[in-house]
């Protein structure tokens, strides 16, 4: 356990009766069962928190089946708006009897325990605060219904968890509202299971612990929303129009929240036709293949896999990219190798996404950290796509794309598409000549027509055999050689057209921090640590792949830079090392693969750890 | 649309078109081969029927079969995809620009062996697409290895004999639900070119499996997908006519020699009847007959499926009448009220 | 055009009379139509100067169609044993008309054209030796069959060739009863048109260049062969059980040579039933699910495929890396992306076989210069596969898959099959506990059962999901981490295994240059003609990912190190740069991808030129 | 080989192995799932047919059905490959060892969406295996997806409704050749136990195409394949026993009342007649029957198609009895000369 917390919480332990205060700050772990309808009740938990104005998260960690197995949901409140993963419980409500104990041991020194009486583990600890309460009994009070009972048992939690920490019950009630939508009869059924909480906490629990929600306005005016969520809004407002997918955990819900919304908001009001074509493809091959095919008629076209699916889709990216054809993969990173932990997170597919397929290929990669870039790079990597005519891989993970995360409302795009260097029938007119494959504007990229223009210059063939700038098939040397180089030199045009890093340099700092992804979100967390410990720090947040010169810079304005992320080999550290040359010594890699989300402490250690061995000169 | 113009010379077509505006780049392939007599046939059918070159979409995998489409209808566009996964691409294509005539042409190889699962997923949706097998039981482009269409006892060059039953294209896609299937020979182009009329008027997949044979690997002796083999093995089911939608439909045969057949645009498939009466409406039956000309050794060519009532998969997704691939940004971006409701229902 | 070659050939030029003899040292290129037969013909001039006593290559550059293409076949002699490929051409034989005026327009000032006299090529080239010739007249005589006719115009060519270079009749008979084998009536005929050729040359032609054969010794007792039949072999002596396989060019002629020589050679005297299985595969995928379900089930398993298929086994090569299932792959190169240029050579899938699949995934990837290596490797990559239960791949090229090389005739493998740590029902029932993951030897590589063995404790669940020690499905993070540190353990393990590099160190080098695979060729001849320029270099080969210490050692010892390659991206000297950290700046890159083999003079140009701007400090 | 011991306590098997050795981990599906009920009638099976557990190994894809291997025969070795790429995996694993008796267990979305193409050709070699689907029209565990086998029309807890016809698993087999097709429900032990045991017995590909409701997506009104619905709509074709190699078959029945067919090892599955005279020996009547069925909404169940003459890939390949995984150096390892032999012809 980190000191900076011990320090925070010296003095919160029950010998010393009623405990120095602990105000918005803490996290929350509820252990239940899958399938239970347990997360209903943490998403109502959470929302209450964020109505209270208080910043918080949610996080899930879900077994690889449907129902019966143990599952935690973590809460973290914080006021400073720290929302990366804690390693310390300070709450937690056991209510899955096949862990209990282990969750209840689980809890930090100080933390509260609250569980099923008849689980009787009031001897458990002797640090922490206990409550039980009879959570089974109370639910035969909910319904008569057996199988709704087990459902409301869970809001009762959530009753008594705000009424301990002094959540208001109007923003229990209003997050219920909002997660049972106009569903008035689930509304009802809801607030009474949580006042049955509230209830036999008044009447029969004594606040011991040190934890209490307080309102504050930091949420004020923002919303609640999964990165899965944000992706498909954003494509949908960025004009995409050819959807295909193969369900995999945890991309599934990108795909299906395009088909709710696509379905409110993209049927032509005059027609009531479709504006788009949602397939489910037959596999990751297939989905990618559709997705090749409709670039290529000129449609705004994606898909959304996880690891596997990218590991599928090697052929079918080698091809978009020597033919340069627009195409958007989004990988919603879980564990690999292989089918590795479905339903846990990771940031391990770098390099097989930007290096995807045989031969020298290489990709463009956006990486977002938050639910506003899943939102903005969904418009981004469409015009990426069809500016520079070739896949583009946006890299989230399952932290980002399946948990809930607070958020800025999205911005309405204010930039039209950028559909790219597309000659149509006037334009071809006018130039009276076109060659496919022809850099004609010196940053490498061609110009192309869309099949079915009217016009004689218009068709050409695309082949992913060697072809010339004519289009043709050729296997002569010169026009390989022209083609690969072209190949480079756009892909050196993107560099100034990828997102941008987000540098914040430090003049005082002697160390940077480079991350990109979620790893974010601990990093914030980690500098202002490494502040307290009295080590200054820049940072620079990569957003994509291929790299900007700024790199090359950041690090050699720091004597250690140190690069976090959430994968065994340290992928985007080798890349960093290729990128800077001999400054690659400056790097030092923190690495996190566990399959749950890095928590700044984490990072913290190891960065203090290697500072302290640098002092000591080893 | 360019509009038919009535006065034209004899060598153009309704369209004002001479014939080689239907052409492509000549041909690579060996002398003789089957493929190249698939690709005359096309050039021809699409001429006659007077489609334009630029509505067309061409596509192909891999293989010696799937270079041909760079060898018909130069002016339009082509994609040769990778190797057995054509379907999916031309799906994708066709979703966005329903507008498109899509011709696929792949290999046995391309479609039997490693395309056999995209091809059975395109069938079960129900593309919009004509696709052409070029039949020849052997992979051509690789030198000659059997293909899952090679039938049991066939014999390669080398002498190595194939042990495996061969994939019967035409049955899968019937009992798959395709809506028009025919089987045909590269030296039969009489019968090709109707058939290829008829798919350009169909609606969803029209599949023709087109026994073309290697002339390099598979044209001897102990093939039974030689063109020797072919011809002295073809069995007509009927003699075929093609008439389009804007030509009338002339009445000049006895009762019952003739079965017409409406396709979706409105032209006749017209099919005369030889030794035996066939009627291609019926699952069963097909199956059943092709089946006996299997165990028989038999090519049994001709229109062997038909379904006018299915619907296509464009049908199932509701989709707009103009190609998704160019609706302007006002239809494909939702307003600002919107996002606001939406961030409303999140916040 | 390279100095070195032009100084050797100065004065060469026809005015000055019967020039000096250039003996044993030439390059000839016939120009043909593919499909048109002369694939022996080619072969047969090749043995017969191999036959000679001289070093001589073969390499064939042919279009990705079946016939009726220009193809071109390229013969070196060369009495220092150089077999590189060499860009200019002294002798061309344009027997094809569609290419003859460039193939002869290619010809090195003072080189040789032979041609078809009626394309009346006489006026073309001033500067070199021309000899027309009536194929086609001569050809009637050969044969009154038309088709015969067209193949043995081709053998006619040999004699001409023969005749002029002073190859003995002798040595081309005998290359033509090699060739023909066995057949009489063939080997007749083509003697015969070889006469005609020889005849014609005797009776019409006056030799007025300087290229001869003359006989040495330097190739007594070696073999001709291509790396992929090498390959083969290889494996048959290896134990190879199960061979899947998809066709691809440039890899199908591997897996075609098992099928000829397993039925001659693998099946059993007694029983009369194969000791293998080899099946054509439905597609890349299914053929490496095959080999790990072979490998798993205890067979020496593998495949052999070329670019587009590598990259349609990704999901599959992560699957045999988690659950440690032994399998072999070969790559037999060719040019990417994508389809690419199927008759090319390339290096260009180092990365893609690394770092196949998704998440945390590395390979074991072999590299055989030689067809002596080709075998040997063969044999080394099963015993690899087994001893680390790991996915192995080959990487061979096409140039040395299916171009005919020189070589010592193959040596009987003199060690046993190493098949691993498997335990047999014996070693069980002594052991009494078997864990399938678990790390006894501390050397990251676990214990294994085959199915079918008959003891309680043999059974264990292999699967590509998160597994503990066990074999048990887990998500925990510490059972995941342990597994994912042992695998890394287990590939540090591999670096002590894998083939060592070649390592040639020059004591007064200042360079260094690094190579692997074909273009070892090329180096070799490098060095030499670094040398003539006063540059001295030391040399190491890579054979094998991942690296062995010794690479940094190398380096460091070297101002500048050159890293040879034939692809675009300079891929394995990026994966040495990251080995060798802040030593990458001594790192440059020669890298050649054009589809044909890369040269020695193409190699010494890059770097002369890169030191030349080091001395004048640029 | 253990022999069979009379002398048995009635709670073991003939190789005297209590039933608990063909059980296997604890299920984690949810309670009630279709393809723990088949799961316990493959342990029933097994244990009454008495294999040797060390003998049997498994194989499956990804799914909650591919979860099931992990769930019997313990003491047996178990492969839980990649999603829709078992067919491949369990081929290479069955020719390296011919002796095991190998089972792969599988679901709809993994058989006959991602992994058709597999499938197909798996059948196509006939590879011993018993290939069980576990059917239930959706992907389960990525939480309710159609799957290619689901009905037109049957509908998703969301209400979305499928339009494309479904992939009839049994329909492809048969028309692929396979020699032994199946299809039962994970309702119906009765059935499903001895139609394990004749794939047992049966050499060559075994097809169980099971229809096995998912509670959780799939059970609910609107589904077709729901334990409600499948009750009320199965329809068995006949009533199956099976009496293996090891025990005399006693005719106590009526003439005609009963076919017996007599599988590769001996054993014979009795069919006794219910409805209707049902003669699985013939292709186009099985076919016929399916499609019926499948039009009428009725589940047929029973031995749909048997063919004991169909050569298997083992035999195809010539292969030695032995295991090819575990024979000496000397039999894979050419000798001295043959080296020699070989540099001679390069050289
Ligand atoms: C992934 C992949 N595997 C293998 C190949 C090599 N290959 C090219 S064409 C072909 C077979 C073609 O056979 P078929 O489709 O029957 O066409 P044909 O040449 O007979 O007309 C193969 C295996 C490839 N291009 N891509
Ligand atoms: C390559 C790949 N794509 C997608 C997935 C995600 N996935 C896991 S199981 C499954 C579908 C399972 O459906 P089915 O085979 O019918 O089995 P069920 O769960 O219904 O028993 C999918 C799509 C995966 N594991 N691998
Ligand atoms: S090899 Fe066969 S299929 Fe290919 S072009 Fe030649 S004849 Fe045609
Ligand atoms: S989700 Fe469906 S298929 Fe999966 S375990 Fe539950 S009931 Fe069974
Ligand atoms: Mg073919
Ligand atoms: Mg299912």
């Amino acid at each position: 356990m980190s000191n900076g917390t011990q320090t925070a919480l010296a003095g919160v332990t029950q010998e010393q009766g009623v405990p120095e205060e602990i105000v918005n700050d803490f996290s929350i772990q509820v252990a239940t069962v899958n399938g239970s309808g347990s997360q209903s009740a943490n998403s109502v938990l959470m929302r209450s928190i964020f109505l209270m104005g208080v910043p918080v998260s949610g996080k899930n960690i879900f077994p690889s089946n449907i129902a019966g197995l143990p599952t935690w949901y973590t809460i973290r409140a914080n006021q400073h708006g720290y929302v990366a993963r804690r390693r310390e419980v300070d709450l937690c409500i056991a209510m899955n009897p096949e862990t209990a104990r282990d969750d209840v041991r689980n809890v930090r020194p100080g933390g509260v325990a609250i569980y099923e009486e008849a689980l009787n583990l009031g001897t458990l600890r002797e640090d922490i605060t206990l409550y039980p309460v009879p959570f089974a009994k109370l639910a035969t009070q909910s319904s008569p219904e057996p199988k709704l009972r087990k459902l409301l048992a869970n809001m009762i939690y959530v009753g008594v968890v705000a009424e301990l920490l002094g959540i208001g019950r109007d923003e229990v009630v209003a997050a219920i509202k909002t997660q049972f939508k106009s569903k008035a009869k689930a509304v009802e059924l809801n607030v009474m299971a949580v006042d049955l909480g509230i209830d036999y906490v008044r009447a029969r629990l004594m606040k011991r612990d040190p934890f209490r929600v307080v309102r504050m306005g930091l949420t004020a005016g923002k919303i609640i929303i999964d990165g899965n969520s944000a992706a498909a809004l954003g494509a949908m407002f960025a004009g995409c129009t050819v959807v295909t997918w193969y369900p995999i955990t945890p991309s599934s819900s990108l795909c299906e929240t395009m088909i709710e919304y696509f379905s409110r908001y993209r049927i032509d009001p005059e027609t009531g036709k479709a504006t788009f074509a949602i397939v489910q493809a037959e596999d990751e091959l297939a989905a990618l293949g559709m997705v090749i095919g409709a670039g290529w008629a000129g449609a705004r076209a994606m898909t959304a896999t996880s690891g596997p699916g990218i590991s599928l889709m090697g052929e079918f990216a080698g091809l978009a990219y020597f033919t340069e054809i627009p195409a958007v993969v989004w990988d919603i990173e879980r564990i690999g190798p292989s089918t590795g932990l479905p339903t846990r997170t990771s940031q391990g597919d770098v390099l097989s996404a930007f290096y995807l397929s045989h031969g020298d290929t290489k990709h463009i990669v956006l990486f977002p950290s938050s639910v506003e870039e899943c939102f903005e790079f969904a418009g981004t990597a469409f015009d990426l796509a069809e500016r520079f005519q070739t896949i583009v891989f946006v890299l989230s993970d399952l932290d980002l794309g399946m948990n809930n995360w607070m958020a800025h409302p999205f911005q309405y795009p204010n930039k039209p598409l950028d559909r790219g260097k597309v000659l149509t029938r006037d334009d071809l007119e006018r130039l009276g000549q076109f060659e496919r494959y022809r850099d004609v504007d010196g940053d490498g990229i061609p110009y192309r027509t869309l099949p079915g223009t009217q016009h004689p210059l218009a068709a050409y063939f695309t082949r992913g055999s060697g072809h010339n700038e004519k289009a043709g098939y050729s296997e002569r040397p010169e026009d390989y050689k022209n083609l690969m180089d072209r190949l480079l030199r756009k892909m050196d045009t993107a560099r100034s057209y990828v997102p941008q890093p987000i540098v914040d340099i430090n003049p005082n700092a002697k160390i940077g921090l480079i991350a990109f992804g979620t790893t974010d979100w601990a990093v914030v967390e980690t500098r202002d640590q490494l502040k307290e410990e009295g080590i200054e720090s820049s940072y620079l947040r990569i957003r994509a792949l291929p790299f900007t010169p700024g790199l090359l810079e950041f690090v050699e304005r720091h004597d250690r830079v140190y690069v976090i992320e959430q994968n065994r080999d340290g992928q985007m550290g080798d890349l960093i090392k290729l990128k800077v040359g001999r400054q690659c010594d400056r790097i030092q890699k923190v690495l996190h693969y566990t399959g749950h989300p890095i928590d700044a402490r984490t990072i913290t250690e190891a960065v203090t750890t290697a500072e302290d061995q640098m002092k000591e000169g080893k | 649309m360019t509009t038919v113009n009535p006065n034209l010379p004899s060598k153009t077509n309704r369209l004002g078109l001479p014939m080689t505006e239907y052409k492509g780049l000549d041909s690579t392939l060996c002398a003789g081969c089957g493929h190249d007599g698939i690709t005359s046939q096309i050039v021809k059918a699409f001429y006659e029927y007077g489609v334009e070159p630029h509505r067309v979409a061409k596509f192909s995998g891999i293989g010696c079969s799937s270079k041909t489409p760079a060898y018909f209808i130069g002016n339009s566009h082509g994609f040769n995809a990778v190797h057995g996964r054509m379907p999916a691409v031309a799906t994708g294509a066709m979703l966005a620009n329903r507008t498109l005539v899509g011709v696929g042409v792949s290999g046995d190889g391309d479609t039997a062996s490693i395309g056999i699962g995209q091809f059975i997923h395109l069938l079960r949706r129900n593309i919009p697409l004509i696709y052409i097998i070029e039949n020849n039981g052997v992979y051509g482009l690789t030198k000659g290895q059997f293909s899952a269409t090679a039938d049991v006892g066939s014999k390669l060059k080398n002498g190595i004999v194939n042990e495996l039953p061969p994939i019967d294209c035409c049955v899968l896609a019937i009992e798959l639900g395709c809506s028009y299937v025919a089987r045909s020979f590269a030296g039969d182009p009489k019968q090709l070119v109707p058939l290829i009329k008829g798919a350009i008027a169909h609606k969803g997949t029209a599949l023709l499996d087109v026994i073309s044979p290697c002339v390099t690997f598979n044209n001897h002796e102990g093939s039974t997908k030689s063109f020797k083999y072919a011809k002295e093995h073809e069995e007509m089911l009927h003699e075929i006519g093609f008439v389009p939608y804007f030509e009338q439909i002339q009445a000049d045969y006895p009762e019952g020699a003739v079965k017409e057949v409406e396709l979706h645009d409105g032209s006749h498939i017209r099919l005369r009847k030889l030794d035996r009466d066939y009627d291609p409406s019926s699952k069963p039956q097909a199956l059943q007959l092709i089946r006996k000309a299997n165990e028989l050794g038999e090519l049994i060519t001709g229109l062997l499926f038909y379904d006018r009532e299915k619907k296509d998969f464009i049908d199932d997704l509701n989709m707009m009448d103009e190609p998704l691939a160019t609706l302007p940004t006002s239809q494909v971006r939702p307003s600002r009220e919107a996002l606001a409701e939406i961030n409303k229902e999140f916040s």
